[in-house]
């Protein structure tokens, strides 16, 4: 055995389970102000993930107690799940859960070695796969669990006042009719902020993100260079026509933003490392989220944006490099 | 502006590779090390925008007047291979700098079918002579940068613990398919005006 | 159908002017690769690769007359520093035993002092004059094993390296994640 | 004046565990029946042994003169016969043997007549000379021979006392500094003699109090002395590992960083740890050489404590002395956070050896399993370097050395923070000394491939030269010949055919070659 020979007590378990206390409150919002159903895509989610993990280990013949027991996959799974709309049928949960956990981390080796964002791989994957299932979300303030779970289960979707638009997709199609901003925001789909019921759930997300900043868990620069970088870009367009571009507020509050800021953008594995490359990578997931939002093809361009900028990270961490010790001084002498 | 649009459409949005899907040889072949991506990057984009715009003229001022459009990808393919052997030659001997960057990876640009698709492209969309030289400079532009980001990825992937099976080529090829379900966040933004 | 063969024979001939006209006036002599091949292998001089030295083998591999996986003391590693410069694809050698580093000790007592050592040491290592016992600068040895078949007497071994705390090395950290490798 | 502290970026701060053995003062290890003695005791170089087996030598007597200008001297530890020079294990990680001069002790402890310098009456080569006659070398660890870091000629402004003793457990320094003060600081001016320094800082991490104060007390009382011209302070410093670290230190008191490859006197500073500068002391002032030091033992041991003890002293004598307590299943030397488990506690004490901690899994647990690096950071905000270990660990890992020296691996320091921080328990440090091994190995390599090709080249020429020649000679003589020929020298003629037929026949009866 060889120096150090004192460890301090940290480990991965304590920090995944961390963050899995700290989506709670989210989630706690999330059953509240849209419905039950999401538990029950938490649950499948989770059991294909754990499965098949430990399937995955057990082939590789790795330790499998250990790996599986530090609570990544759950991490994942969970992202996962909240990342898909809640009423989409259970079969498309287990497929994004199964693309997350062995198509974008266990084919490169399991944790720590992915490039990619397992989650938004999953997320992206699907919303190509199956986009009109992917735009299907609960009506705005229908919560009855008994309906989301007959979706869940497969049920059919072709009934009208079940199924509605995000925020996001009702201010789409209406600047796309070239409606202003301003009477968008007036119909029912949207709350104070941004879709009605999500702002509550952005609120929930934001407050276990504070949490984990507290903690140490999650690097403040993550967060910082999101926000900073979809809000600013909103910010900037909205100053220069408030009637065509909704407000920073609305970007922040709907859609995942919050659930990125904090969750996503923040994962360890795929994102930049050094302090200048990580607001460079999070400000870039913000600046591209907003561009495909504004003007792409998808209603949520977040995911896009982080697997973006997850290609970038090489080049980014490579020449975002920080002084070492003596380093800045001798090029000032 | 709209020369501009040109371009960012063919780097980003019509990435040549990602969703083209052209050019895949070079770009798996030469994508283990950033320096080697790097030279062949800048190798195919002086020989694309060169090509392009030679097969404007050959299209144009050949085929077209003696109506016989129909030999185009054989008068482009002729034109192209010559080019890239005089490119070659020429830099071997005049400077021997551009040598060392480019020199081992001109001869593998005959066999990159970007450089013969971009201009077939280019004419078939009825490109004049900038636009030519500007769809196969963004093209070119657009494969180098898929070449360097897949290179960066691909170096990082060398430490990882890959599944047997899976090491080398077949995790390579995962990963361009997930790059190209990340370029597809760009589809649409060529539409929107 | 004439215009179109005509225009073809055409940029045909053109072409093909240019570049007999390129070829006959842009000829360069001399390959840069050679050097840098040369620079990787690991210059034993040992000719365990069939070519009488490093640098003649550098040149055959460079004009692509030789297999990047012939030289011995290079090992896997060196083969696969090769297949990265040159684009090519790496083969292993085979052999998978590495052998540790050794240099030749001539046995003072036996040496007849013959100097048939002397004249195929290809690094000059070994000193001595006709009638005068041998012996081996193990400073400068390359351990390519040229001297052994030359003595009469058999008085050349090869042995490894004493191990001192300045040539010890840490080894491989014994890693807990793969239980079967 | 209130100095001004810098902060150096990352370190942490363990559990000190410095009560267990900083409480006691500092006893004399009793002298062992035999005493090893390595050749090798600097970073540098060896000694030339000047003893042969059957020689009866003092105690402080020179037993091992420098070889080459790095080498230190070794001195006798104590009186008695030399009975053997042989190979013995040595302190070190790997186990390995080393020359050692074996020495068994008569029990009298007879010095040599000591003849002290006084620094203020003589040359400063006299002093070097005498630094290296008595074998100083850095006494925190790095065993750098003093002659030749104070002999550099460079223009210092400060000296560096270094005080700190960053690493938990160790207390040898600390207990120094509470009952030699008065000749730490005497040696720390010597060493301003030598270096031409207008100032010496001595820094001390506050959780040293006691030391603190006796070194201050020592100042201020040697500066009612009168002697003026260099000022002196005592330095409370923050305590967090690795403050400790020459240039870590080096950086909370000046501001100065020095980058690796580098060295502080190129910067006008100079750093000595306090038992250079009291051995320098004791050295010059009283005229004994270093045959002892201050060893911290601790640990799961009965008795910890801090003991003076002889060079040679094999280290399971000295715990013997302490009582290992039961459950002890290795033994450390220095401290827990870079040293090393002892292959064989019949090594003996060195000039480096500052600690040796009795260790057991209560007190200090075996590692968990290594896990996979989620590149979470944290190691690379603990590092003092500012590097980025999980880039230097991925490198390190895949053999990837060209990265690992893009990512400075060099610059590591081998602290330990980041191990210690590693959620995943990765043994980080393991990795980083694995491949900076190899790496100096490809380069030594590398250079004997060189070196090779350029012998090689010039014995290609060399042939060819000669059979140019050789050549020549033979054009010579066929010209030689051809002129005398031309001359009509028949007789030549008529000699030159018949020794050709008398061969023709020889050729003719020859076997055909069988090809």
């Amino acid at each position: 055995m060889s120096s150090p020979h004192i460890r301090q007590p940290a480990s991965v378990r304590h920090i995944m389970f961390t963050v899995l206390l700290a989506l709670v409150p989210g989630i706690a919002a999330y059953v509240w102000q849209i419905g039950a159903g999401i538990l029950l895509n938490l649950a499948i989610a989770s059991a294909t993930a754990l499965a098949a993990e430990t399937l995955v280990l057990k082939l590789r013949r790795r330790p499998v107690a250990i790996t599986v027991g530090d609570g990544s996959a759950l991490v994942t799974a969970w992202l996962v799940a909240l990342a898909l709309p809640c009423i989409v049928p259970w079969w498309l949960t287990v497929i994004a859960a199964l693309i997350a956990i062995v198509g974008a981390k266990h084919l490169y080796g399991g944790i720590g070695q992915n490039p990619f964002n397992p989650a938004m791989i999953a997320y992206c994957a699907m919303i190509v796969a199956y986009p009109a299932i992917m735009s299907q979300w609960p009506a705005a303030g229908d919560t009855d669990f008994a309906v989301q779970l007959q979706l869940i289960l497969g049920g059919s979707r072709e009934i009208d006042g079940i199924t509605g638009a995000t925020a996001l997709d009702a201010m789409r199609t209406g600047l796309r009719s070239h409606s202003e901003v301003n009477a968008i925001l007036a119909t029912s789909a949207f709350g104070f902020a941004g879709g009605r019921g999500w702002e509550w759930i952005a609120a929930g997300y934001l407050l276990g993100g504070g949490f984990l900043l507290t903690r140490r868990i999650i690097a403040w620069r993550l967060p910082l260079g999101f926000i900073a970088g979809l809000g600013g870009t909103a910010a900037l367009f909205w100053f220069i026509s408030p009637e065509r571009f909704p407000s920073p507020l609305f970007h922040l509050a709907s859609g995942g933003a919050m659930l990125a800021a904090f969750f996503i953008v923040t994962d360890p594995v795929t994102s930049a490392t050094t302090p200048r490359g990580k607001l460079i990578f999070a400000a870039g997931v913000g600046i591209i989220a907003w561009i495909v939002r504004s003007f792409g093809a998808y209603p949520e361009g977040i995911a896009f944006g982080v697997l973006l900028m997850n290609i970038c990270v090489p080049w980014i961490d490579r020449h975002t490099q920080p002084a070492v010790f003596g380093q800045r001084q001798e090029t000032r002498s | 502006m709209s020369y501009l649009f040109v371009v960012l459409s063919a780097v980003l949005v019509n990435n040549v590779v990602f969703v083209r899907i052209l050019g895949l040889c070079p770009f798996m072949g030469v994508s283990k090390k950033l320096e080697t991506a790097l030279g062949m990057g800048m190798a195919t984009t002086f020989v694309l925008t060169v090509a392009s715009g030679t097969s404007y003229l050959i299209d144009h001022y050949l085929l077209a007047p003696f109506d016989i459009a129909y030999l185009r990808t054989l008068a482009f393919i002729i034109v192209i291979a010559a080019i890239v052997q005089i490119t070659e030659l020429v830099i071997h001997k005049t400077s021997p700098l551009l040598q060392q960057v480019l020199g081992i990876y001109l001869p593998l640009i005959t066999t990159n079918c970007a450089v013969l698709g971009i201009p077939l492209l280019s004419a078939g969309l009825g490109h004049g002579l900038l636009e030519s030289l500007l769809f196969g400079f963004g093209s070119a532009a657009g494969f180098t940068l898929a070449l360097i980001l897949f290179a960066g990825i691909r170096e990082h992937l060398e430490g990882a613990d890959v599944p047997l099976p899976f090491r080398g080529v077949p995790i390579a090829m995962m990963t361009a398919g997930f790059m190209s379900l990340a370029f597809m966040g760009f589809a649409g933004l060529d539409r929107f005006h | 159908m004439f215009a179109a063969l005509i225009v073809m024979t055409g940029i045909a001939i053109a072409l093909g002017a240019a570049l007999g006209y390129a070829a006959f006036h842009f000829k360069v002599e001399g390959n840069p690769i050679a050097e840098q091949i040369d620079a990787i292998l690991p210059q034993t001089q040992c000719a365990q690769c069939g070519y009488p030295g490093c640098k003649p083998y550098a040149e055959a591999v460079a004009s692509s007359e030789a297999e990047i996986n012939l030289c011995t003391p290079g090992g896997d590693d060196g083969a696969r520093k090769l297949a990265e410069l040159l684009g090519r694809e790496f083969k292993p050698r085979g052999v998978t035993v590495e052998k540790p580093k050794t240099v030749a000790l001539i046995d003072e007592q036996t040496c007849i002092g013959c100097t048939l050592c002397i004249q195929a040491c290809p690094v000059d290592a070994i000193v001595g004059s006709a009638k005068q016992m041998h012996t081996v600068v193990s400073r400068i040895c390359t351990g390519c094993e040229l001297c052994l078949p030359p003595c009469p007497v058999d008085c050349i071994a090869l042995v490894e390296e004493p191990r001192t705390p300045q040539n010890w090395r840490w080894k491989y950290p014994v890693t807990g994640l793969k239980v079967v490798a | 004046m209130i100095q001004r502290l810098f902060r150096f970026r990352g370190g942490i701060e363990p559990a000190p565990h410095k009560r267990e053995s900083s409480a006691a003062p500092i006893r004399p290890a009793p002298l062992p029946p035999k005493l090893v003695v390595p050749l090798i005791q600097s970073s540098r170089g060896a000694a030339r042994t000047i003893v042969t087996v059957g020689d009866k030598v003092l105690k402080g007597q020179c037993i091992g003169e420098p070889e080459g200008a790095g080498g230190t001297a070794i001195h006798a530890p104590t009186s008695g016969a030399v009975t053997e020079i042989g190979r013995y294990p040595m302190a070190h990680p790997s186990g390995l043997a080393s020359l050692a001069i074996v020495l068994e002790s008569d029990g009298e402890e007879r010095w040599i007549t000591p003849e002290p310098l006084d620094p203020a009456h003589a040359s400063r080569e006299e002093l070097l000379l005498r630094i290296q006659a008595s074998g100083i070398v850095g006494m925190g660890g790095a065993v750098f021979p003093s002659h030749i870091k104070i002999g550099k000629d460079a223009a210092i402004e400060t000296l560096v006392i270094n005080g700190a003793e960053c690493e938990p457990w160790i207390t040898c320094d600390d207990r120094l500094m509470r009952e030699r003060a008065a000749d730490i600081l005497a040696g720390a001016k010597i060493l301003c003699l030598l270096n031409g320094a207008r100032r010496i800082l001595i820094g001390i991490e506050d959780n040293k109090p006691e030391a603190i104060a006796a070194m201050t007390a020592a100042a201020r009382e040697s500066h009612g002395g009168g002697e003026a011209g260099v000022d002196v302070e005592i330095v409370p410093i923050p305590a967090r590992y690795p403050a400790g670290g020459e240039k870590q230190l080096i950086r909370v008191l000046t501001g100065i960083e020095v980058p690796a490859g580098k060295i502080a006197g190129d910067f006008g500073v100079q750093c000595f740890n306090v038992g250079t500068a009291h051995a320098v002391c004791r050295a010059l002032a009283h005229g004994e050489a270093m045959i002892s030091r201050i060893v911290t033992v601790t640990g799961n041991v009965e008795r910890p404590g801090n003991y003076e003890v002889l060079l040679g002293t094999p280290i399971s004598s000295l715990l013997a002395l302490c009582g290992v307590r039961p459950g002890t299943d290795r033994t450390l030397m220095g401290g827990p956070m870079m040293g090393f488990t002892l292959p064989s506690l019949d090594a003996p004490i060195t000039k480096g050896s500052n600690c040796i901690i009795a260790a057991s899994p209560a007190l200090f647990p075996p590692p968990p399993p290594e896990q996979a690096c989620i590149r979470c950071g944290t190691c690379a905000h603990a590092c003092p370097i500012g590097l980025q270990p999980f880039e230097l660990y991925w490198a390190s890992r895949a053999k990837r050395f060209d990265d690992a020296n893009r990512y400075h691996i060099f610059d590591c320091i081998e602290c330990g923070c980041c191990a210690y921080v590693c959620p995943a328990h990765i043994p980080l440090v393991d990795y980083f000394r694995f491949a900076k091994s190899e790496i100096r190995a490809r380069d030594e390599e590398q250079k004997a491939a060189s070196q090779a090709r350029a012998r090689f080249e010039s014995r290609l020429a060399r042939l060819e030269r000669e059979k140019a020649e050789k050549a020549a000679r033979l054009a010579a003589k066929a010209a030689e010949t051809r002129a005398s020929l031309a001359a009509g020298d028949a007789a030549l003629i008529a000699a030159a055919v018949q020794r050709t037929q008398a061969q023709s026949p020889d050729d003719a009866t020859t076997p055909p070659d069988p090809i």
